[in-house]
């Protein structure tokens, strides 16, 4: 591999974490002009890789050669830039407070004399967001952005750095396909102009548009590296996961039984219009749309996390009211949510307090004192169904990869006898083997006679799994299909079937 | 100047004291008022900070000026800090009368306690009692306020002068901010240390001491300052052998006479009023 | 998933956020021991129970402020609501309201100041440095005003039973203040680690959204905290006016700060979701000591001052160098407030 | 995309966080004229200047922690900073110093403790809240221990010059003290919104990883605000030493919190990221008009505290009522502290 046109080497590296080694003896090579898809399931090791190579961690032992020259000592994040590597993180990275522009330009201001030239810098952050036909004001703040935009501007933040080695830690689990198109067609360019680009996703279909080569982790481990078309989706499967796949979507046939939810004319906010929709034993409704099509305000209505204007709730065909999650769980409604950062984890608590949490009324006398005993059964119970991947189940879930961290957020829900799960966007960056993991248990379910709703902006997953799909656009059911009937085709054409807003107007 | 306020209703008096919270303080308004009152025709008002602070006491006297004062009635936080302020105020036209401590600026006439002859006798009163009760030498204990307070610094400072030249040790003098629960654990921790008498400089800290005293057992002996009820009931209950009583209403109605005579042109007599301190024992109440 | 149970140190050393508790403790005990060398009348059984009995009340208000800061929040109405408490209950007794009463009443008012500070911040979101900074300033003229902007005059004879039951009197050789405080921590540190109310306290206090979510009740759970912070305030506030036998304004004079300090000394979180009861008692017994000893050391106030300053800061960077030596991502964590 | 640019009063409307600020602008003017009705003596001329420069030191110490609070922390240490200053520069004077040396060396021990504040912070990463009580102490105790825990007697007709300079001099037709505030507030507020330092204390507000991860130097941004806040707060204190023509060790008591009230009140997020100098001068008046206000009111000292205490609660919580209206993302990022 030692050409000229290696312009990464990374060698026997090794990195450990209080409890965890995350990296042991791996080795990693990137050429300029291509892009390489760095796999592996959760927790693999993928992003501590790349935040090593980007000067976040400093590495335990092993050599780092940038173009050419031996990285003595450590890099920090200012001196990997210098160099000319720029990382997309996973999580994103935003100073919320701050304009678009602000944060493209953040640790290299322009300025005139001493003084911050303002002007300039929003016109270049226009030209970046233009080149990547992002329509963003530079002078938003940031923190009104939807997270598919922060996400496209992170991007920006990166391009505008003008690296030649650019690393890409899931930057698609959050976009629109329109926005994904829009990134393929930039890496394309990019790689064009020589630059290296590292691509990770758990998103295996997307990768044959653009990727070259790929490097497979497990567990710490390099596990292979090669051409990407030389290999077969199944065989890097393999490699990810040390064992076959069987089925990618696998799916169970229940019989269709009576009603258990349904919603008639809800309505909150903007962003929720007059939705109604039923849910039955037995079989899992899945709700289809694009980004910003309402499902995950749908679910957070239907959960009593934002407020309702109007609407009913029949819960087996009896009226509830619900204005705050309590309510929904004691009926026995629960919602797995889209951002788990945010909405799912108490990062500062252990993954047996965090599987807990939702529980305590169950594993509590009435007294309110919390039986110890159920609660390690309860937490032991969901890691080893969910396979969570931990030392203890007494560390910090801030310590989990984003994938078992994902895992906890669906676990906590399992422990209780619920009527109705939804589930907004649960395999969001997760693994293949992972993903599988979280269908099989829908599917347990549903065969329980348990409601199943499932948001997913996936097209293949949530034709493979759901059995009944609704299209939400704009706040609006627009489409209902049976599973047999459904095509992305038709899908997308309800997802896209905005108002007509001159006619809304005479009505 | 003055001429055009009496005009419009009599003179304009303002009492600015160092805070708001003794009963001290309150005694010398009320002395005013009734002097006030009995004179009749003055506009008298008293302006005190939150809390006992310099720079806030000369807002205080620039907002006195600010609203037309024709005097007003101090009582100084320290003794050069207001100086400039009084300047100013007697640029503008203000007559200036101290009442409880002054400050280094001449004013009309000062009526106060003097501290310093207060503290010396509280300090001879402690050593009379213990030589009465045969001891010679031994430990003493002082909690005072904090050591940013001119007043109860004079009462400390005279207090240890009574005992130069004897056998007896004064330890680090503790300050409790005034806080009478705080002086009680001071106290609880001198007598631990084996002290043979207390001083307390003001209300706060002699009732810390006496309650010390109090739990204790009576082998210790606490003299304080100030006059208050709860004071006065740990003399009786012989928890303290005597406080030092200031006469704050006479500081206010003897000041509010002076202030009057003052703005009238009458002579107001000497510069100095010493309004005198009482030494109540069990004996005298 | 190992076998943890078997071995006791293992399990106390697996309690989140030991380390720091450990770390101080160590501390503690040195400075104990460093005093006791230089007056050995530290040492005396005597200054113990007294020791104590000074240590009792910073550890009530430490266990109010830690469940605060536990949920993320601070409450700096601490020291007002005790000097409220005191006035509120001496004021009555000179009144001649019967004991019993006057602590029932004095406690709906600190309650009220504590469901004030709790839906200030938890329903109205305000910020609970403000929220309660204001309820600070209202908390301490309502002390000023209870007795007419007086102190009060003696609580009186009446009353002796009063001040042996919060400060005067003794139980089985210990000064009932040392076992209110004692009584108050085991049932204060059970809630907080057995209950729902005390799992639903950390939640909050480590992601409020996501606590929210998995159905807390946000607001009822912040009040707790608050009410139980404006409770063991109450009760210092009692244990002052015992002590001093009639009501003082200034009662209670930057205890919030003592309280935060004593919290924080024993490895409570001021970003909230983290902290420990135990680190709690060490905090507020490094503070006793401190006083106590500086005390008896013959230090001047100023040369206190700096000692104190100085133990505090260096008993925090202890606890985060330790932490360094395990890794980067719990140090960022302590970084901002 | 709109054109705001070209229409003045959009382009002032589309400032971020100027809507507290309008809010509490209206609230300050009511204020005034509520006051000056019930005291027209509050009107003169005379007591508007008075006013202002009682204002002055409480905008300089709003200045700093609005800095400090900006970064997402917060600093303790000011008041005790400020006694600091009145007892080194007075001391110094009293000794026969000359002015301008005393104030040279006034300022680097001041500036010593901010460096120590920011260090202690953001690199040994302790919690702002304690480090910075740590320093307070620390600080108090060096101002007790300047003048061998005394006050200073008078700092004498030499320094007459200091005086005029800080507090008691007029130049065209202003009171110094409120000239030195205006400069300073021109100066820093131009720092915070102009250049990069004062971007960066805003980006390590809002989101101190990214910050780090974009190149942001976290320790030296972190530094340089409790840098302005030591600094703001010794020239507070010169302005006490000039104002008494004496050191006192009190001096700057619980000015950290007056810091805080004004800048929470004019719209400075105690979570960092957020803020205004614009909101800082109009929060550090309405605490000035109700400290004049309610003096010449007449009020009591309780009711005192009572009524400003409401005000800092509801000014606060008019600006959450009137967001609120605006969405619910917002809302959410003031919950907590
Ligand atoms: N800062 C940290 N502290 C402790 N453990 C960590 C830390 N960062 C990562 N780990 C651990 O290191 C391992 C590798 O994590 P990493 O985030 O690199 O996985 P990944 O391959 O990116 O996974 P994912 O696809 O879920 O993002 C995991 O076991 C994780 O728990
Ligand atoms: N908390 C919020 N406050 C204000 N606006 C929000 C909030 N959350 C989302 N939005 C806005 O709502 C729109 C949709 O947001 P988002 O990208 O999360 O998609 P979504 O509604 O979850 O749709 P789906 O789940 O169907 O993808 C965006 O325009 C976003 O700016
Ligand atoms: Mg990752
Ligand atoms: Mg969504």
């Amino acid at each position: 591999m030692e050409d000229q046109n290696n312009i990464v080497t990374m060698e026997h590296i090794t990195k450990t974490f209080p409890g965890v080694k995350a990296l042991d003896d791996v080795s990693f090579h990137l050429s300029c002009g291509e892009v390489m898809a760095l796999l592996g399931e959760n927790g693999a090791g993928k992003s501590t890789l790349m935040k090593i190579l980007s000067g976040v961690y400093t590495r335990d032992s092993g050599s780092i050669k940038l173009f050419g020259t031996e990285v003595e000592g450590d890099l920090t994040p200012k001196k990997a830039q210098k160099l000319g590597v720029a990382i997309i993180h996973q999580e994103l990275n935003m100073c919320a407070h701050l304009t678009v522009a602000e944060n493209i330009f953040l640790g290299k201001e322009i300025v005139k004399g001493r003084i911050l030239s303002n002007q300039e810098m929003n016109r270049q952050a226009k030209e970046v967001l233009d080149s990547l036909r992002i329509d963003i004001d530079p002078q938003t703040i940031v923190g009104t952005l939807a997270v598919s935009k922060q996400q496209m501007v992170e991007i920006a933040k990166a391009l505008q750095a003008e690296a030649k080695v650019l690393i890409m830690d899931e930057p698609t689990s959050a976009l629109t396909s329109k926005e994904i198109n829009q990134l393929f067609s930039l890496i394309r360019e990019l790689k064009a102009k020589g630059c290296a680009i590292v691509y990770i996703s758990h998103r295996l279909e997307e990768l044959q548009h653009i990727v070259d080569r790929v490097t497979i982790m497990r567990d710490g481990k390099f596990i292979i590296e090669n051409d990407f078309h030389s290999m077969s989706m199944d065989k890097i499967i393999s490699y990810m996961v040390g064992r076959e796949i069987k089925e990618k979507f696998p799916r169970v046939t229940t019989e269709k039984k009576e009603k258990i939810l349904s919603i008639k004319n809800l309505n909150a906010g903007k962003m929720v219009r007059n939705v109604s929709l039923d849910v039955y034993k037995g079989e899992i409704l899945g709700i289809a749309g694009l980004m910003g099509a309402g499902r995950t305000e749908t679910t957070r209505a239907i959960f009593g996390v934002d407020k309702k204007e109007s609407g009913e709730i029949e819960l087996e065909g009896k009226q509830v009211s619900i204005s705050c999650p309590d309510d929904a769980i004691k009926e026995g409604i629960v919602l797995v949510p889209e951002d788990r950062k945010r909405d799912g984890l108490c990062t500062k608590l252990s993954v047996r307090e965090n599987v807990a949490l939702p529980n305590l009324d169950v594993i509590c006398n009435k007294l309110g004192v919390i039986n110890r005993k159920r609660e390690r059964e309860i937490a032991d119970k969901a890691i080893s169904d969910l396979h969570i991947k931990l030392p203890t189940r007494e560390v910090n879930a801030s310590s989990l990869s984003g994938g078992n961290q994902q895992k906890v957020v669906v676990g906590k829900w399992l422990a209780r006898d619920s009527k109705v799960v939804m589930f907004d966007e649960p395999t969001r960056g997760i693994d293949v083997a992972a993903k599988v993991e979280i269908y099989h248990l829908m599917n347990q379910l549903k065969q329980q006679g348990i409601g199943v709703l499932f948001v997913s902006s996936e097209m293949p997953e949530i034709m493979g799994v759901s059995d009944r799909i609704i299209v939400m656009c704009d706040g609006r059911v627009t489409g209902e299909l049976m599973r047999s009937e459904a095509t992305q085709e038709k899908i997308l054409a309800y997802a896209t079937k905005f108002e007509n807003k001159f006619e809304n107007e005479n009505l | 100047q003055g001429a055009k306020e009496q005009a419009s209703g009599g003179y304009k008096v303002y009492l600015i004291t160092m805070d708001q919270m003794d009963q001290h303080w309150v005694n010398v308004d009320k002395g005013a008022q009734k002097a006030a009152s009995e004179l009749g025709g003055i506009d008298y008002k008293w302006l005190a900070p939150d809390i006992k602070d310099d720079a806030k006491q000369i807002e205080c006297i620039n907002n006195a000026v600010a609203g037309g004062a024709d005097a007003i009635m101090l009582a100084a936080n320290g003794p050069t800090a207001v100086t400039a302020a009084l300047k100013e105020a007697e640029g503008a036209g203000v007559k200036i009368i101290y009442v409880d401590s002054a400050a280094n600026y001449p004013a009309v006439q000062t009526l106060a306690t003097d501290n310093t002859a207060a503290g010396a006798t509280a300090g001879k009163e402690l050593i009379k009692a213990l030589n009465a009760k045969g001891v010679t030498s031994g430990k003493i204990g002082i909690i005072s306020v904090n050591s940013a307070t001119a007043s109860t610094v004079a009462r400390e400072n005279g207090f240890r002068k009574a005992f130069d030249g004897l056998q007896f040790t004064l330890l680090e003098t503790q300050y409790c901010d005034g806080d009478a629960a705080r002086s009680k654990d001071m106290s609880a921790n001198f007598i631990t240390q084996g002290v043979v008498g207390l001083f307390g400089a003001n209300e706060g800290s002699t009732v810390g001491v006496g309650n010390a005293i109090a739990e204790a057992g009576k082998s210790v002996i606490g003299v304080g300052f100030d006059k208050s009820d709860m004071i006065l009931s740990l003399i009786k209950s012989g928890n303290l052998l005597c406080t030092m009583a200031q006469n704050p209403d006479v500081m206010g109605y003897e000041g509010m006479k002076t202030t009057v005579k003052a703005l009238k042109g009458e002579s107001v007599g000497a510069s100095y009023f010493d309004t005198g301190v009482s030494v109540l024992t069990k004996n005298n109440l | 998933m190992e076998r943890e149970r078997r071995n006791p140190v293992k399990k106390v050393l697996a309690i989140r956020g030991i380390g720091q508790v450990l770390t101080v403790t160590v501390g503690l005990i040195v400075l104990y021991v460093v005093f006791g060398i230089m007056n050995p009348v530290f040492f005396s059984s005597r200054n113990i129970a007294n020791l104590l009995r000074q240590i009792a009340p910073i550890l009530l208000i430490g266990i109010g402020q830690s469940y605060v800061l536990i949920t993320g929040n601070i409450d700096l109405s601490i020291g007002s609501v005790v000097g409220m408490s005191c006035m509120i209950s001496a004021t009555m007794m000179t009144k001649g309201a019967n004991p019993i009463v006057a602590v029932i009443i004095t406690m709906i008012c600190c309650l009220a100041i504590g469901l004030a500070n709790g839906l200030l911040v938890s329903f109205a979101k305000l910020p609970p440095f403000i929220a309660t900074l204001g309820t600070m300033t209202i908390a301490r003229g309502i002390a000023q005003i209870a007795n007419n902007n007086y102190n009060t005059d003696s609580i009186g004879e009446a009353a002796q039973g009063f001040r042996d039951f919060f400060y005067y009197g003794k139980t089985m050789g210990l000064y009932n203040t040392i076992w209110i405080a004692a009584v108050l921590w085991i049932i204060f540190n059970f809630i907080l680690n057995r209950t729902k109310s005390g799992r639903h306290i950390y939640a909050i206090g480590s992601n409020l959204e996501a606590a929210r979510l998995s159905g807390v009740n946000v607001i009822s759970a912040t009040n707790k905290a608050y009410l139980v912070s404006a409770f063991v305030s109450c009760v210092v506030g009692l244990i002052t006016s015992a002590t001093s036998g009639m009501g003082t304004m200034d009662a209670g004079n930057s205890y919030e700060l003592y309280a935060v300090a004593a919290s924080v000394i024993g490895g409570v979180s001021t970003l909230g979701g983290q902290g420990l009861l135990f680190g709690t008692v060490i905090g507020a017994s490094i503070w006793g000591v401190l006083q106590n000893g500086l005390q008896f050391a013959g230090a001047p106030v100023a040369i206190r001052n700096i000692v104190i300053g100085i133990i505090v800061v260096v008993s925090v960077l202890l606890d985060v160098i330790v932490r360094s030596g395990k890794g980067t991502r719990k140090k960022k964590a302590t970084a901002s407030m």
